[in-house]
């Protein structure tokens, strides 16, 4: 019997058969699921240490340090595979996501040795790579001696890998010539409507297609939705995450740029009239069909109301929407998603991403080590199980979007889901300019949008304002 | 006469029902919430007679919290023993450092003695992010960050000052004859200071002690700075219950009802020297 | 006639120990907290400094440069705007409300004080937390007080999300929080005064108005200037409510000083920038303590002169 | 120097305090012999409370020598001087009860418990509060207080005892009792007692000798009859007796038969040395030896009386001349009306001659010294 265990265990490794299958049938076997764990474990060990030392650090304890995510719990559950593959230990603190950030900062800013790996954003590292926090990761993608064989590098979607990767010059290009990669890509999100079923079958409304279409759609609920619904749900708290999700995957469709890079120097461009022409029809959609406290609102928030049914829809996240769809809340299961490309002359989306990746701390005392982990991490093996067994929704490996088990769990768990993302995807990437002031003019950028939107400026002469005050800052820093 | 006298005790009543609907109805509002569902904290209109449950407690004090995504566990009375520890022994540290020194300011005019007072009191002004952003770096270097001992450290910025004031009022309200006589009748100055001068300042002891501990349990930014996550107070690890598939409301609402709970019990306990203690006594005769 | 023949006498050696005893008791508070003085001096130099974490290679001493940036900014001197309006709106009505309620509770009795303790309850509320709390009182859709406000036929108040009502609703908050605080000193304070002069008064038949104005109030004066040493010095350095409920915005019209060094430091790693804030904030508070604490030890000394 | 006094009872020697730049007391010397009573008698704010402190040890910043029982205690702290203290406000320790109160210093001294309950017995029983012992300060009447705090004073039988004016704040009744209690509690406790007082009747009671300290210096130590006979200043004149010595500015020339002074119109003769000749001086007189006449009389001068006060069974008078010069009498019996006229003669034989400048003593008629020694 344990043969035949140990057989299913290496179809697994194969590929042959699912995670959660697997497990099913070794129960089948009458094996224990605490057995079967060490069992599938310990084959994927011997799989992966086939041609590679993973036992190099046996011993050494790491210290991760987390936001609270669902891709942090799915790589939580299965830490325990990494304990095993490498005979290391694994600790992490965990912080919500409200101050995560700032104790990133702080840690990072006392170069304190206490954590070796943690998770991060690509607009994060354009301020720690310069400051000198992070390990430039090339060091070891590099060497072909510390990379496992089985770590496939370009398996990584290639805007995903350009965007973590940037010279630390302001108006650089991301992944551009003489580009360091800050972070490695680990999960991600791009920018689509989530729309609310039953509202639309109701007023009899289809999915918009642009911004036109978006704001009539979003009157309509508000009007018509009944019990205090309104139309769209929308991020507008004093911060940079206003700007980058919907706003900005908007903003790029209309051609519109925070920057213009010329002679390395950069000026801001968000009172050009693209950008003029989309910012009023968004503060105008936000004011008319928007959160009534939109400019308290965050991610959380936005998501909290499309599953209470308060709103009509989200042009946010896609993994928003998806853990909407899936989680305990009222619409679950009702939720459906649509692709937008808010430019009436553009064809297709262009999304921004957020990319949650992970960077190894520079004051880290075990790099190798940490090395070791973040290949893991990142690895095909994990990332497909916590694709299939979790919520590992965005994956960025390109082969894992291919699994087809993967493609039936998400079909039966979120229908429409994949054929949204996969017209949002080909031009999804990082829409603004990298540059080491970047949350300076996005949390600007936020206020000055919640400013017209109240109405305390009209949105021509507030843009133009922005600008003005943008590039007094990068002038004071040297960059403009 | 006495129908102006009915008239305002009539008036000051709804005053102090209006008083008490405001500051306490918050509090209340909070406690239902915590006995509800997500569900139905989410209806609206809200429901006067919501189906209570006790399941937030529940995950709260068990450690894990059910969701769509999985079971997640919560550190929330972990965060809830950090907060009773750091608040506890600042305020231990504060009052072992503080009483003596408001001893000596009240009782002894002395070279530099304002001074020192001063500046010792202006802690308590300073803005605490000034101090607090230069501090994780030295932190690191001198091994305190992320460690209890470190946090009282810094807590001390909010709970020495204001022992200080409050017990060195109290000290120079006393008369300092009888730690004279006691002394005169033979007793060492430490016992005229302990079985004295102490007993005498009780009250105020204990009502800055409880003002302090307030201050200091009610602390954000320190420990979200400074310490990692298995040191974090109450007041972080509320936030904890804004997850991925929507924010826990009926979790956060029973989070807040359990924080405030040991300082309201203290302050039960506390409460007849509270006002009595606070009393200064800059005014007397 | 027995006079004491005065011979010059050594000079006495004087007890060092009675001496040095003030210093003894004083000095290990002092110590613990003269260590904090050294980031102190830090955050003095950096805010000399142009110094940004994430441009670490153009770090350079600038002399007053990131002052003179404040105060040439239009937007600093609306934080500096802000920051008074937030100060003086929770002072003056966390006064004038504590100071109704204390006087309220004023007689000993077992109600009163079941309410003065029962009313503390918002004290013990971290304010952090309590900022979460009003955001969930506040919600648009389910929060009961929007829900109790459009009872009343007003639905398009926005509380924190509008820069209109957004001042409002955070002092709303910190009145919420900190109003027992001064009520609790007050009280205090009432409860402690000399019953003499009131039964005198009574007995003159004196108005109750005058008695306040002229007995009470004078009377109370140094249990007010506690209270509102305590409470200016934190309101204008207020942060954990204005940041949990809005980050300092609608726009910039909650950005007071700390809210915005937070930023400037966490957000933007402006290191030099946030630094000058902080020393511009204190400052403000280390000539508003310095006056109130010479103030009061007037008032001290007068009060102790008298008895 | 008495050798029982560096013996066995209490020597200040140059005691010094200054409060910041204002020296409150001037290098004061006194010493007081065992069973002797010095009362120190000033002004408020004069400096009593501060020497009696010094002397107990309760002020650090004190300087000077301090010997009691011919030990030096200079550097010891109080309580290692062996004393009993009397406060003016009683300072009982309002968190122990009468007896416990009393104890103190028994307990401090680690006596058995035995002993304690008997001495404490003892003394509550002399001083009539054996049945309130069990209570706090808080439920005794401000004579039991004062009483209770005498107790603790005088209970571990002490060898020096010093009393800041313990019937201060007591009512006049209580006072009084007090008084004649006191002289024979005080011989009992047969200590080196100093006594502050701002009462010259108390002083004149219960001193065997009396200090009289004036802004930080000992004006004048001596008997109590000295004292009131002859002030040594016109400050001591001014606070020692009630009505207070008359004093009236005058230019004393000398002649034959002593010194002339002109006062009221009237020319006085004094016998005694002519030091103050030909300069500006004050006349001091008491107003019991202001004669009274209701008649004209040679060498009286007419006045109106302008005010009438009973005191202590005499009558005080302010008498107005006609010059409008003002002078207090005080006579026994009946007084006569305000706004009548008298006619009044000062006494020269108990007359006493102060320099206006200096403020000093410096002539007293020679009778009044004969009748003092």
């Amino acid at each position: 019997m344990y043969e035949k265990a140990k057989d299913l265990c290496e179809a697994f490794q194969a590929r042959g058969i699912g995670r959660r299958d697997l497990m099913r049938r070794l129960a089948a076997l009458g094996i224990t699921a605490g057995i079967a764990d060490m069992l599938v474990n310990a084959t994927a060990t011997r799989a992966l240490a086939a041609d590679f030392d993973w036992k190099a650090y046996k011993g050494t304890s790491l210290k991760l340090l987390l936001n609270k995510h669902p891709y942090a719990d799915s790589m939580i559950a299965d830490l325990e595979a990494f304990k095993t593959l490498t005979g290391m230990d694994v600790t992490y603190d965990i912080f919500p996501e409200d101050v995560y950030f700032d104790k990133v900062t702080a840690a990072l800013s006392s170069h304190s040795t206490e954590y070796d790996a943690f998770m991060t954003g690509a607009y994060q590292t354009w301020q720690y790579g310069p400051a000198g926090w992070l390990v430039d990761m090339n060091e070891f993608l590099q060497d072909k001696s510390k990379v496992a064989p089985n770590y496939d590098w370009e398996d990584i979607l290639p805007n995903l890998r350009a965007s973590d990767s940037w010279s630390g010059k302001p108006g650089d290009a991301l992944g551009g010539p003489g580009a360091k990669q800050w972070a490695l890509p680990w999960g991600f999100e791009v920018y689509m409507l989530t729309y609310n079923k039953p509202v639309f079958d109701k007023l009899k409304l289809t999915p918009p297609k642009n911004m036109q279409e978006l704001m009539t759609t979003a009157a309509t609920i508000t009007q018509s939705g009944g019990n205090g619904m309104y139309g769209v749900g929308l991020r507008g708290s004093r911060s940079w995450a206003t700007i980058h999700p919907g706003f900005l995957s908007g903003y790029a469709n209309f051609g519109g740029r925070d920057f213009t890079v010329a002679d390395g120097k950069l000026k801001s461009a968000v009172n050009s009239k693209e950008s003029k022409e989309f910012t009023a029809q968004f503060v105008q959609m936000v004011q008319d069909s928007g959160p009534k406290n939109w400019a308290t609102y965050t991610w959380y928030e936005v998501g909290a109301d499309l599953g209470a049914g308060t709103s009509g829809m989200i042009y946010d996240a896609d993994s928003l929407g998806y853990f909407t769809a899936t989680g305990d809340t009222k619409m679950k299961g009702q939720l459906g998603f649509a692709p937008i490309a808010p430019n009436p002359e553009m064809s297709h989306p262009t999304s921004n991403v957020w990319i949650w990746s992970l960077a190894m701390s520079n004051f880290s005392k075990r790099k190798d080590a940490t090395w070791l982990f973040m290949q893991w991490a990142t690895g095909t093996d994990h990332l497909l199980f916590g694709a299939r067994e979790h919520d590992m929704i965005d994956p960025v490996r390109s082969s894992i979007w291919k699994d087809s088990e993967f493609q039936a769990h998400m079909e039966q768990k979120v229908p429409g889901f994949l054929e949204t993302y996969q017209v949002t995807s080909p031009d999804a990437k990082i829409y603004f300019t990298p540059q080491p002031l970047f949350f300076n003019v996005t949390t600007d950028w936020a206020a000055a949008l919640q400013r017209m939107v109240a109405k305390q400026i009209p949105v021509s002469e507030g843009l133009d304002a922005l600008a003005a005050a943008t590039d007094r800052q990068m002038s004071d820093a040297g960059l403009g | 006469m006495a129908q102006a006298d009915m008239l305002w005790r009539g008036l000051r009543g709804v005053a102090l029902t209006l008083v008490v609907v405001f500051f306490l109805f918050p509090i209340f509002w909070i406690v239902l919430m915590s006995f509800e569902t997500n569900e139905t904290v989410l209806q609206v209109p809200p429901t006067l007679t919501p189906h209570l449950t006790l399941q937030n407690y529940v995950a709260l004090l068990s450690g894990k919290l059910n969701t769509a995504t999985g079971i997640i566990n919560i550190t929330f009375l972990h965060n809830l023993w950090n907060s009773v520890l750091l608040s506890t022994c600042s305020v231990l540290v504060a009052l072992i450092l503080g009483v003596p020194a408001a001893y000596a300011f009240a009782r002894f005019r002395f070279r530099g003695g304002e001074d020192i007072a001063f500046t010792l009191l202006s802690f308590r002004f300073a803005p605490p992010l000034l101090v607090l952003l230069p501090l994780t770096l030295y932190f690191q270097d001198i091994g305190l960050s992320n460690t209890y001992v470190g946090l009282i450290w810094i807590y001390q910025l909010i709970c020495l000052p204001l022992i200080l004031w409050i017990v060195r009022g109290y000290f120079e309200d006393a008369s300092p004859d009888i730690e004279y006589a006691y002394r005169v009748d033979g007793h060492s100055w430490w016992k005229a200071f302990t079985k004295i001068a102490i007993p005498l300042a009780g009250p105020g002891i204990a009502a800055a002690a409880l003002l302090s501990f307030i201050f200091a349990w009610n602390n954000f930014v320190f420990a979200l700075v400074l310490a990692s996550a298995d040191k974090q107070p109450v007041t972080v690890g509320a936030l904890a219950f804004v997850t991925a598939s929507g924010i826990q409301y009926g979790i956060i609402a029973a989070a807040i009802v359990l924080s405030i709970l040991p300082t309201l019990a203290l302050a039960l306990y506390a409460q007849r020297w509270l006002v009595e203690g606070l009393s200064l006594g800059a005014v007397k005769g | 006639m027995s006079e004491i023949p005065v011979t010059p006498p050594p000079l006495p050696r004087r007890p060092i120990l009675p001496r040095a005893l003030p210093y003894l008791l004083s000095l290990p508070a002092l110590l613990v907290c003269i260590g904090i003085l050294i980031p102190f001096v830090t955050a003095v130099w950096y805010s000399l400094e142009r110094y940004n974490l994430s441009m670490p290679y153009m770090r350079s001493f600038i002399w007053f440069r990131n002052y003179i940036s404040l105060f040439t900014d239009p937007d600093f001197w609306n934080t500096i705007q802000v920051s008074l309006i937030y100060t003086i709106s929770t002072v003056v009505l966390e006064l004038l409300l504590g100071l109704g309620i204390a006087l309220l509770l004023r007689e000993r009795s077992r109600l009163n004080n079941i309410i003065s303790i029962a009313l503390l309850m918002p004290l013990m509320t971290a304010p952090a937390i309590a900022a979460l709390m009003w955001k969930l009182m506040t919600n648009p859709g389910f929060g009961v007080l929007s829900w109790l406000i459009s009872l009343v036929g007003v639905t398009d108040f926005k509380w924190a999300s509008s820069p209109h009502t957004a001042m409002f609703t955070v002092v709303l908050v910190d009145i919420w929080v900190y109003t027992p605080f001064m009520m609790i000193l007050l009280l205090a304070g009432l409860r402690s005064l000399p019953q003499q002069p009131f039964e005198a008064a009574k007995l003159d038949g004196v108005n109750a108005g005058f008695v306040f104005l002229r007995i009470t109030l004078p009377m109370l004066t140094p249990f007010l200037f506690t209270a509102v040493l305590f409470r200016t010095l934190d309101s204008i350095q207020q942060f954990d409510i204005i940041y949990a409920m809005t980050q300092g915005g609608p726009g910039n019209s909650l950005l007071v000083f700390q809210v915005r060094a937070y930023l400037e430091f966490f957000s933007y790693t402006n290191v030099g920038r946030s630094a000058a804030i902080l020393m511009v904030l204190w400052a403000i508070t280390y000539v508003l303590s310095q006056v109130f604490v010479r103030q009061w030890m007037k008032l001290r000394e007068r009060a102790h002169g008298a008895s | 120097m008495n050798t029982a006094i560096t013996k066995n009872g209490l020597h200040a020697q140059a005691i010094r305090t200054a409060f910041g730049k204002t020296t409150v007391l001037h290098d004061v010397s006194l010493a007081v012999a065992p069973g002797e009573t010095l009362v120190l008698f000033g002004p408020s704010g004069s400096g009593k409370t501060v020497l009696l402190r010094a002397i107990a040890g309760l002020d650090p910043n004190a300087t000077g020598h301090v010997t009691i029982a011919g030990r030096d205690v200079t550097t010891a702290g109080p309580e290692g001087r062996s004393i009993g203290v009397a406060f003016q406000n009683f300072a009982l320790y309002p968190h122990m009860s009468a007896r416990e109160n009393i104890a103190s210093p028994l307990r401090a001294r680690k006596l058995p418990e035995r002993e304690i309950d008997e001495k404490v017995s003892a003394i509550a029983k002399l001083l009539k509060i054996d049945h309130v012992l069990a209570q706090q300060p808080r439920a005794l009447s401000n004579g039991q207080k004062q009483r209770t705090a005498l107790a603790r004073a005088l209970v571990g039988s002490p060898k020096i005892l010093l009393m800041d004016d313990p019937l201060r704040n007591v009512d006049a009744k209580l006072r009084y009792e007090m008084r004649m209690e006191l002289p024979r509690l005080l011989r009992r406790a047969n200590a080196a007692a100093v006594y502050v007082t701002q009462d010259y009747r108390e002083a004149m009671a219960l001193g065997d000798r009396i200090a009289v300290l004036i802004d930080g210096h000992i004006v004048q130590l001596d008997d109590p009859e000295r004292v009131y006979a002859a002030p040594a200043s016109v400050a001591v004149a001014r606070l020692f007796g009630d009505p207070p010595l008359n004093l009236v500015p005058c230019r004393p020339t000398l002649a034959n038969d002593g010194l002339h002074v002109s006062v009221f119109g009237l020319d006085l003769t004094l016998s005694m040395a002519g030091a103050l000749a030909g300069r500006e001086a004050m006349l001091g007189l008491r107003p019991d030896s202001i004669a009274i006449f209701a008649d004209p009389q040679p060498g009286a001068v007419a006045a109106t009386i302008a005010a009438v006060t009973p005191l202590h069974g005499k009558v005080v008078l302010l008498l107005r001349t006609q010059a409008g010069d003002e002078i207090l009498a005080s006579q026994v019996g009946r007084a006569p009306e305000t706004g009548s006229t008298i006619w009044f003669r000062p006494e020269t034989d108990t007359a006493l001659l102060y320099d206006t400048e200096t403020g000093l003593l410096a002539g007293e008629a020679r009778t009044a010294t004969e009748e003092a020694a």
